[in-house]
């Protein structure tokens, strides 16, 4: 397939400007980089010559136990092209540049990330919690967040006088 | 007391409020009746669907797709296990492929129908909804009579599907498929060509192509700023390849064609289930697949044109009997990000009808 | 046959005849009274009657039966809804501006109370004959405006005040086509006693003469009673249910009861003025006024569950860019027509 | 011309005012669902061999048997068997793992109980009171 040779060799030229690692999983195209390295990566992805990977269609935290990822899946409307680019994030300080400045709907998606892994993302116009309540602790999705056995859930809390 | 200082009207909608879908709310700000800022707040309905996951099976998780998009549960069935079947390189049986296109264009087709109806509700016209769900109401018998369930219906199963429809299936589609250009007639005569209907959503809450391709918009919602995607075209999955349908498109890129495309899309929708009909082989509906099952270490990223958006499903495997991660990418959860940059500045009623169109379902946004 | 036309009126006289002097002040009082509970009884009557019509009537549109559980048919499902709001604890909110929260639903209720008064249920049949009947009947109406309003303020809550405000907005625009609508009758017969504009209807009724007059008087009686599509009001889709979002039980009920009161007060208006009134053949009088006011109310419901909600720009447009122009329109091919009538009869 | 849509919208709903309705009179008819419904689940307790798969096959954890040993035959004889249906997706999936259809959907749809812990189902108790029954 022309335009999959095409786009990897665009991700290949890519993959040595920003130190990242290229792969093929199943036929998807993945570009792993540094979390640093995200906003120049996605920002040349979009502009990708004949196939530019501009419709950012989903990104997702996803933790590996030793380090975070923030995955971003990117497609195109005018194309067959699709590509997954990877970012690795710290475990301990997770941060990363928000790509809202590039795609406006990443905002949501962000959020959720933020909400689930607690990866905190650069630059971002509001990042707050998404899914659960602001005064929520911990990150939900992360491997070592402890969920409560059902036995503890289905206690009925009892009210505190004055509440 | 000074009477010339003006204050900014701060107004809950939600999550308990007669037009909100599900347990959505939005603090709306005003300046008189007209919205100057809209904050979305989502949440109320979250279950933690992507954690609950990790700890089932892969087989087990199938009944929880059903509960992301209630109203066209077949298709959310159908990404997951597309996906898993992906990511282990199975090959299900053509009659199976055949019984899940036509289960998921009736799935469209009732959820569009529940979309009509409830953009009538939503400007009030009572009478339009109950049509709506009269006609759904059929195709809700028919998932009964294969599947067991009406609303969660969980009739796919990895490799295949988990029931052959029963022989009384097929008279009822044939007699659903030739009622519906009626029942669309019967939606226009009463809704869309309704003069006050059309004052109220035509150039309602405008969507420039440009923004909504930013935005990562899809669906119909992304179809109606005039943009002429669908994944089953872009990249037909399933056996989507094989059938002549059209992909519609308007160009108005407001809340009357984001409605009104709903009705194009339910016409194509029958177009293929027609191809369906006519094409489907006799055979097996289950494919040979171990009955545990355990996809090696890998990941996939697999998306399907839901109805109302794309639905997309990430899986991680690190080769056990469990998901590693599963990430849910809800179409409507993306699109919902319009809401607030398109109902701006609109009247507190056409954010009503904004919020409508965009055809959100809080199973699908929450998660 | 004409004992039956004037049955009312009998038993009138029969009441009258029974004090010494039939004109003195006491006859004249007790009959004051009787017209009055008459009155009320026919507001009650009405929304007993009309509540379970409406709901019938939404169920037949979109192929159900309506309420079939209580009495033969579902008869009597506002008996028991009725007799449930009563049942209902009254809740004042904690903020509420309590003596105007209170007063607002009496003065909706007693509104149509006072519009029905003026009205001619048949020959001779007015409860109160005004010779300003039409001017009064107008006047009474606009002040449920005021009701709204102060329900919608009274209820210190934010859809309560959006829909008081969306009342007085809407109200006051539409009272204007409705009364140039009716000014075209007047015109005509000169007078403003509704008695006399229902007598002057002996030959044609006032719709083929006014036949603009009519849909304009329709459409804004719709909407001076805030129906749908002109329930901006109440519109629970976005303002919760306006200004009654905080009423409970009977303070309730007495909105609802107003409702209907002022929609058989419109159409009971609009019978009298454009269709004729008690003139009809065969029946006896009230039982045409009654049908022809059932046909209109008959027809609001249609509309009512017909259409969606028009869109507040375009109510105000619909208001002040066309019924209105279109109702001086009528007053002047009306002012026209009597003069070339004149000129014709030489009179 | 502008009105068109609105006298045509009067005229459907004329039209389905004067012709006929299609309510359901629940409670005075039931209806008849397919055998497929999967509205509450039955058990046949001498199909069963406690082989568990049921269990395994709930992804909530919805099923919790015991079985013992019967010292005769040398099968494993079923000994409880509750469903906790507060729980319960009803995915079906136990009935579908069920190898002897010991397990299985029944379509009774009348669930309404008043009490939480109603929702706790002896399946034994209830397969032998439906037998009274019918």
């Amino acid at each position: 397939m022309e335009n999959k040779e095409l786009l990897k060799q665009r991700v290949e030229e890519l993959a040595g400007r920003v130190n990242g690692e290229v792969e093929e999983i199943l036929g998807t195209l993945i570009l792993k980089v540094q979390a640093p390295y995200v906003t120049e990566t996605l920002t040349a992805v979009k502009s990708f010559d004949d196939v530019p990977c501009d419709f950012l269609h989903d990104l997702a935290g996803l933790d590996l136990v030793d380090h975070l990822e923030v995955v971003y899946q990117l497609t195109s409307l005018n194309g067959p092209q699709h590509l997954r680019v990877k970012a690795i994030v710290d475990r301990e300080n997770p941060v990363v540049d928000s790509v809202t400045r590039i795609w406006q709907g990443a905002d949501y998606l962000e959020r959720e990330a933020y909400d689930m892994f607690g990866i905190q993302f650069k630059g971002h116009p509001n990042l707050k919690r998404i899914y659960m309540w602001d005064d929520f602790e911990g990150y939900p999705l992360r491997k070592d967040y402890e969920t409560e056995p059902i036995e503890i859930r289905n206690l009925v809390r009892q009210r505190i006088d004055g509440e | 007391m000074s009477i010339d200082k003006t204050e900014e009207l701060v107004l809950n909608m939600g999550p308990q409020h007669p037009s909100m879908h599900g347990l959505f709310r939005m603090i709306v700000h005003l300046e008189g009746e007209t919205v100057t800022e809209i904050e979305p707040k989502i949440g109320y309905l979250h279950r933690g669907i992507e954690k609950l996951a990790e700890s089932r099976t892969y087989t087990q998780f199938i009944p929880y797709t059903d509960r992301l998009d209630y109203l066209a549960s077949p298709h959310n069935n159908w990404a997951y296990v597309q996906t898993v079947e992906k990511l282990m390189g199975v090959e299900i049986p053509e009659r199976a492929e055949y019984l899940r296109v036509i289960f998921g264009e009736l799935a469209r087709i009732a959820s569009h129908q529940v979309m009509i109806a409830s953009t009538a509700l939503d400007i009030a016209g009572w009478t339009a909804w109950g049509y709506a769900f009269r006609d759904r109401e059929r195709i809700l018998d028919m998932y009964e009579m294969t599947a067991g369930s009406r609303l969660t219906v969980n009739c796919m199963r990895i490799g295949g599907m988990s029931a052959e429809p029963p022989a009384e299936f097929w008279p009822a589609l044939e007699s659903f498929l030739d009622d519906t250009p009626e029942m669309l007639e019967e939606y226009y005569g009463i809704f869309f060509g309704n003069e006050i209907a059309q004052g109220r959503l035509k150039n309602v809450g405008i969507m420039p192509k440009e923004l909504a391709e930013n935005l990562s918009i899809t669906g119909p919602v992304l179809r109606a700023s005039g943009v002429q995607y669908d994944v089953r075209k872009a990249y037909p999955y399933s056996i989507y390849d094989r059938f002549d349908f059209d992909v519609p498109v308007r160009y108005g890129c407001d809340s009357y064609d984001r409605t009104i495309i709903r009705m194009d899309e339910i016409k194509e929708s029958v177009k293929i289930i027609r191809q369906a009909i006519r094409d489907i082989p006799e055979g097996p509906i289950m494919a040979k697949v171990p009955k545990v099952i355990k996809p090696p270490v890998g990941e996939v990223y697999h998306r399907v044109e839901n109805p109302k958006g794309e639905l997309g499903f990430y899986i991680v495997s690190d080769g056990s009997t469990k998901p590693a991660r599963v990430r849910i990418r809800p179409g409507t959860f993306v699109n919902l990000q319009m809401l607030p940059i398109v109902a701006k500045g609109w009247k507190i009623q056409d954010v009503v009808a904004i919020f409508a169109t965009l055809d959100a379902v809080l199973g699908e946004v929450d998660k | 046959m004409q004992t039956l036309n004037n049955l009312f009126l009998i038993i009138a006289h029969f009441i009258r005849s029974l004090f010494a002097d039939p004109q003195s002040v006491w006859a004249n009082l007790t009959m004051d009274v009787i017209n009055f509970i008459i009155v009320v009884v026919i507001i009650v009557l009405a929304a007993l009657i009309l509540i379970l019509l409406e709901r019938k009537v939404a169920g037949w549109t979109s192929m159900r039966t309506g309420p079939n559980r209580l009495g033969p048919r579902g008869w009597f499902q506002t008996i028991a809804d009725a007799l449930k709001l009563m049942g209902k604890e009254d809740v004042t909110p904690a903020g509420a501006d309590k003596i105007i929260f209170k007063i607002a639903p009496m003065i909706i209720f007693s509104l149509p109370m006072m519009t029905l008064a003026v009205i001619p249920y048949g020959n001779h049949m007015a409860p109160i004959d005004l010779d300003l009947g039409i001017f009064y009947f107008l006047a009474v109406s606009a002040i449920s405006t005021l009701a709204f309003l102060m329900a919608g303020w009274g209820s210190n809550n934010k859809y309560s005040l959006l829909g008081g405000m969306r009342a007085v907005a809407q109200m006051i625009s539409y009272e204007i086509p409705l009364l140039f609508s009716l000014l075209g009758v007047i015109m005509i017969t000169q007078s403003f006693n509704l008695g006399d504009i229902v007598k002057a209807q002996h030959t044609i009724p006032f719709i083929v003469l006014q036949p603009l007059a009519f849909v304009i008087y329709i459409i804004a009686g719709i909407a001076e009673v805030n129906r749908a599509p002109f329930d901006l009001v109440e519109a629970d889709q976005e303002v919760v249910a306006g200004p009654f979002t905080e009423y409970t039980g009977l303070r309730w009920g007495l909105f609802f009861l107003g409702e209907y009161g002022n929609m058989t007060a419109v159409s009971a208006l609009a019978a009298t003025v454009f269709l004729g009134g008690w003139q009809g053949p065969f029946l006896p009088g009230w039982v045409w006024f009654w049908m022809k006011v059932g046909v209109i109310i008959f027809f609001m419901m249609w509309v009512r569950w017909t259409f969606p909600r028009i869109r507040v720009d375009h109510l105000m447009h619909l208001a002040w860019k066309v019924l209105l122009p279109l109702s001086i329109l009528n007053i002047f091919l009306t002012g026209l027509g009597i003069f070339i009538y004149r000129l014709v009869m030489g009179g | 011309m502008f009105g068109k849509g609105l006298f045509q919208g009067l005229g459907i709903t004329f039209k389905r005012m004067v012709g006929p309705n299609i309510t359901e009179f629940y409670p005075e008819q039931k209806p008849v669902l397919p055998s497929r419904v999967r509205s509450s689940m039955g058990l046949q307790r001498e199909k069963c061999i406690c082989c568990n798969m049921c269990a395994m096959a709930c992804p909530n954890g919805v099923i919790k048997l015991t079985g013992e040993k019967d010292e005769e035959s040398k099968k494993r004889v079923l000994k409880s068997y509750h469903m906790d249906l507060g729980r319960c997706l009803f995915c079906g999936l136990c009935t579908e793992a069920c190898p002897t259809k010991a397990l299985t959907v029944t379509q009774e749809y009348e669930n309404a109980v008043f009490e939480a812990d109603d929702m706790k189902w002896d399946m034994i108790a209830r397969a032998e009171r439906k037998g009274k029954e019918g």
